[in-house]
Parts: structure tokens; C-alpha cells; sequence
């Protein structure tokens, strides 16, 4: 069900499956155009295998352009209101993004792993949290 | 402060830009900007070589693309150029608001330029094109003595 | 880790190679290497920029000096490069110890270069001379599955 | 006696008069080929006008070239042995370049202004304290 590992080496990200979600934390401290691809196909391989309920985990990400932005646009796309894709402790810098682009509207936010299960297990809704 | 100028060239490749992106955000960290300045001066510089990669270059290696970075007292000018195709100009700064429901996967990085920088321009000599951008520092003044 | 290029060209006065200096800090330590080895890579840098700043343009300026500076996974090459005046090769290392009762005040540029690098060399093609230095890195090898 | 302060802004330096000595803060982070000039210039006023007790306190100072050091040197050669200058906490990286070029030797290096002022109150000797 899962692909090679040679994919997580290329991107860096370590997986793990809680009840129906699977968290994904990106080890990759710039999350850019020549990194993002592979977390793109990465999420696109997971989604397709059935992992619907994802969280990513951005608290090692230092820095993010806006393809690294569009990797995580696309796999909510993939979803199609069929599941969700949260993000996890985005450092300040990084969360800046998202506000200054409005995808903070788009992603539910949450500052821990915790939280993130939480939300995921409840049943989805499509309004986002108070941020 | 120190005034001064550099230009960082790399190959057209989406490898390098990193080097690029560390070289401006450290330099703006040490003028001093703050880390989120700095952070968004990194950013814009990133999605602009980016695009010269992508849009101008087409994503084939083999074409420089330089950043000049130039401090004065009271500015920071970018100027990022490459000799890849022209276009008219680039993209206004959208609605940030519409979309929201269906996000598109794309275009944000003239946005995020637009959004940091104090000025963005686009222009062509027929050979080389050169997007410019300007960010305004507070114009720190010494102690009179 | 990352493998790229870069080049990080100044005008031939001294006022600009802080910049070069900054950029080689930081990635260098981006790499990671410890804050003194990216110290040191910068020193060795800056030193080398100075001598082709007073020794090949021998202080003018209108002259483009350039580092480039390249990441593979077993080492950095750095490549100063200037169009000024050749000399046949660099001072070998002095013996550290002599002149203690009373210390040049020059001198010393070389020395560092060689000192905190693994590889020091210089060669001219005729229309431009290049000093270039290698420091290994360590080779990390991540864990097999 | 003071150069003008002009002379101070461009090296951005503080100076002190301790009874005898002088001790001078270098405020500039960088000690290079573009301001160690102004350095060794106004060192050499200062030891012209007099003062022959000095030191250098180098804590902010976060790099040095070979520029540095020998602005350092030039101000040591000038006391010709008459009186001394030593050096006020180095950081480790700066101090690395003192040991690789074996000017920790040389100079008499001190962890603070109070000991540095203590061995320059008592009368100089040659030999540099262990370090
Ligand atoms: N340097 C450039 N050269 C040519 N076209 C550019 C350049 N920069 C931007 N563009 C144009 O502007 C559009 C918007 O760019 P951007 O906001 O970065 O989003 P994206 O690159 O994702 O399309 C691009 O699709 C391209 O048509
Ligand atoms: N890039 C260079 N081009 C020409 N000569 C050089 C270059 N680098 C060093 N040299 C020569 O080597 C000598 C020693 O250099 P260095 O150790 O840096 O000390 P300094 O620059 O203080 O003399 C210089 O005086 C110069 O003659």
C-alpha cells in the first residue's frame, strides 16, 4: 500500500498511521520548488492508497515558497471535500504565508499533533476553526 | 550601516535557488531586518528567480540567472534578470479573497511579491528581462554628538 | 544534504566583500557546518577577495571579482576569480613561530587560507587568475532501510 | 587631545579613560579590510597623543580578517615596547583567528575591562599571562 521508501528519502517525511489518520511530518527544512514535487507526489500516492484523513506536520519547515504551498492545495483539491488535509505548528514565518495568501482560510491550523487527531477524527466539517 | 552590492548568479535549475535564498535572507538579517523581513525578502527574491526558471527559462538548465542586491541607507533593490523569453509584464495583485472555496493550485508568487515588497516592476531591453523589486528600510538616524 | 551552485560576484573594493563573506557564513552553516568551520570557510573567503582586490586590481575598482561556490556531498569548492594581474603562485605556509619578538604587520591572508582549508590553489589562464579552495566534509551516510 | 568624533562614527568606537589607561570599544561587528583602516588610524592618534595603557575590547566584534589583526599588530609595533596594548574578550571564533595565527602571543588577551585594566594598572612585563 505504501510506496517505495525511496520516495521518503528524496522528500523526508516521516509517516505515521493513528485510527484513520495518518500524520505526515516533513523532516525537509525548505519545503521549495525543488522539494515540493516529491511531497506533491508523495501526498498524491497517499490519498490515492485511501489515506483521507491526512495531517501534515510543518514544525521543522523553515522556509516555504509558494510551490511548497501549492503541494498542499493540490492534495486538498484531490480530496474533494471527501476528507480533509490539516497542517500542524507552522513556525510564525511560515504561517505568515498562509495568511498573506489566505490559505489560512482554506487549512484548518493546528498547533499540535494532538489537536490535529482530534479534529480529524470528529466528524469533518467545512468551517474552519477560530485562528 | 553598511551600503554595498552583490550579484548572485546560479544555473537556470530549481536545485541552486536555495543558495540564493539563504544568501539574501541572511544578508537582510544582518543589516538589521527582522526575521520575519527577512523571511519575506527571501520569499519574494525565491518566487521571482523561480519564475525566470519556469516562465522565462522554461525549465531548462544552461541559463544564468542573477540576483543584484543592492544596500543603501534608506533601501534594498533586487533586481533579478535573466536573457530568457520576455513577456508584457507580470500579473496585477489579484483579489485575495475569491477562491476561497476553490482554491487554485497556482499563482501565487507575483502575489507574495506584491505583498512584501514595496515596489514590483517588470521590463525587457529585448535581451535580457529584469524584474525589480524595492523594499523601504526605516531610516535609522545615530545620536547626534 | 543539498548539492548546488553559486556565484557571488563584487565590484573590486572592499567596501562590498562583507556581502560574500555573510553569504559563505550562512551557507556554510545551512550545510551544517559548526559555527567555527563556517567562520573559517568565510575568513579563508574574505581573504582571498581582499588579495585580488589589492594584489590583482591592486585597488581600483570597476573590476568583478567572483566566488563560486559549489555544495557536492563530500566536500565545498570555493573558485575566486578576477581579471587583474597574475602572479606565478601563492606565499607557501610560514613557519607560524618565527617573528613572536616582533610581528609583521601583514601577511597573514594566505596563511589563514591554508590553514582552514583542506585544498589552496592558483592558477591563471592568461586573462583570468583563479584561487581556488577545497574543504572536505564529512561524509554522513543516512541510515540504510 | 580626541581626534574629532567623525573619527569615531565611521569606526564606530568607544572610548574610556580608566586613571591610566584607555580602554576602547570596538562597536563595528566586523573587523575588515573596509573598517579595520579606520581602526589602526585612530589607535595610532590615540597612542600619538599619549596614551601608551590600552585596551581593545573586541566582544561585539563577530568577524575579523587579517585586516583586523593587523590594525592590532600596527598599534603594538607603534608602543615600541613602551607601555602595552592588550585585548578584551575575544569571542571563540575570534580568538581562533588570534591562536591560528599564533598573535595570542603576542597580545595579552583578558576574559573582562577589570582584569584587563588590572594588568595594564601593574607594571608590564614581557611575558604574556597563561592562557
Ligand atoms: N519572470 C517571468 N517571466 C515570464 N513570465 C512570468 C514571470 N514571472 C511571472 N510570470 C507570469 O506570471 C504568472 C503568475 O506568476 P506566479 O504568481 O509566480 O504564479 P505561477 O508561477 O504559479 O503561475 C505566471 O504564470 C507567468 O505567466
Ligand atoms: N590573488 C592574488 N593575486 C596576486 N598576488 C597575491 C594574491 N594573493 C596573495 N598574493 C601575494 O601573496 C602575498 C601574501 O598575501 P597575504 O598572506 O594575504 O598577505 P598580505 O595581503 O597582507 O600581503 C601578497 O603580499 C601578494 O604578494
Amino acid at each position: 500500500m505504501h510506496a517505495p521508501p525511496v520516495e521518503n528519502m528524496i522528500m523526508e517525511l516521516q509517516e505515521r498511521i493513528d485510527g484513520d489518520a495518518l500524520v505526515a511530518t516533513v523532516l525537509e527544512s525548505r519545503l521549495d520548488a525543488s522539494s515540493a514535487p516529491a511531497l506533491k507526489k508523495r501526498m498524491a500516492a497517499l490519498i490515492k492508497d485511501g489515506h483521507h484523513r491526512l495531517a501534515l506536520d510543518l514544525s521543522a519547515v523553515e522556509f516555504i515558497d509558494s510551490s511548497g504551498l501549492s503541494a498542499m492545495v493540490s492534495a486538498l483539491r484531490q480530496l474533494q471535500g471527501d476528507g480533509d488535509l490539516v497542517l500542524i505548528a507552522p513556525r510564525n514565518t511560515v504561517l505568515s504565508m498562509f495568511k498573506l495568501t489566505r490559505l489560512d482560510r482554506v487549512f484548518r491550523i493546528f498547533p499540535d499533533q494532538t489537536q490535529a487527531l482530534a479534529a480529524l477524527a470528529s466528524p469533518i466539517s467545512q468551517c474552519a476553526p477560530d485562528r | 550601516m553598511r551600503t554595498g552590492s552583490i550579484s548572485l548568479t546560479i544555473d537556470s535549475e530549481f536545485q541552486h535557488v536555495f543558495l540564493v535564498g539563504i544568501a539574501v535572507q541572511q544578508i537582510c538579517s544582518w543589516i538589521p531586518l527582522s526575521d520575519q523581513s527577512a523571511f519575506e525578502m527571501e520569499m519574494a527574491v525565491v518566487e521571482a528567480v523561480n519564475n525566470s526558471i519556469e516562465h522565462a527559462c522554461h525549465n531548462q538548465s544552461g541559463h544564468p540567472i542573477t540576483t543584484r542586491m543592492k544596500l543603501s541607507e534608506d533601501r534594498i533593490i533586487f533586481v533579478i534578470s535573466d536573457a530568457g523569453d520576455a513577456v508584457i509584464g507580470l500579473p496585477e495583485m489579484p483579489a485575495l479573497d475569491d477562491h476561497l472555496a476553490s482554491p487554485p493550485e497556482r499563482g501565487r508568487g507575483v502575489q507574495i511579491m506584491r505583498a512584501v515588497m514595496d515596489e514590483v516592476a517588470y521590463r525587457t531591453d529585448g535581451t535580457s528581462n529584469f524584474v525589480t523589486m524595492v523594499k523601504y528600510l526605516p531610516i535609522v538616524r545615530t545620536e547626534d554628538n
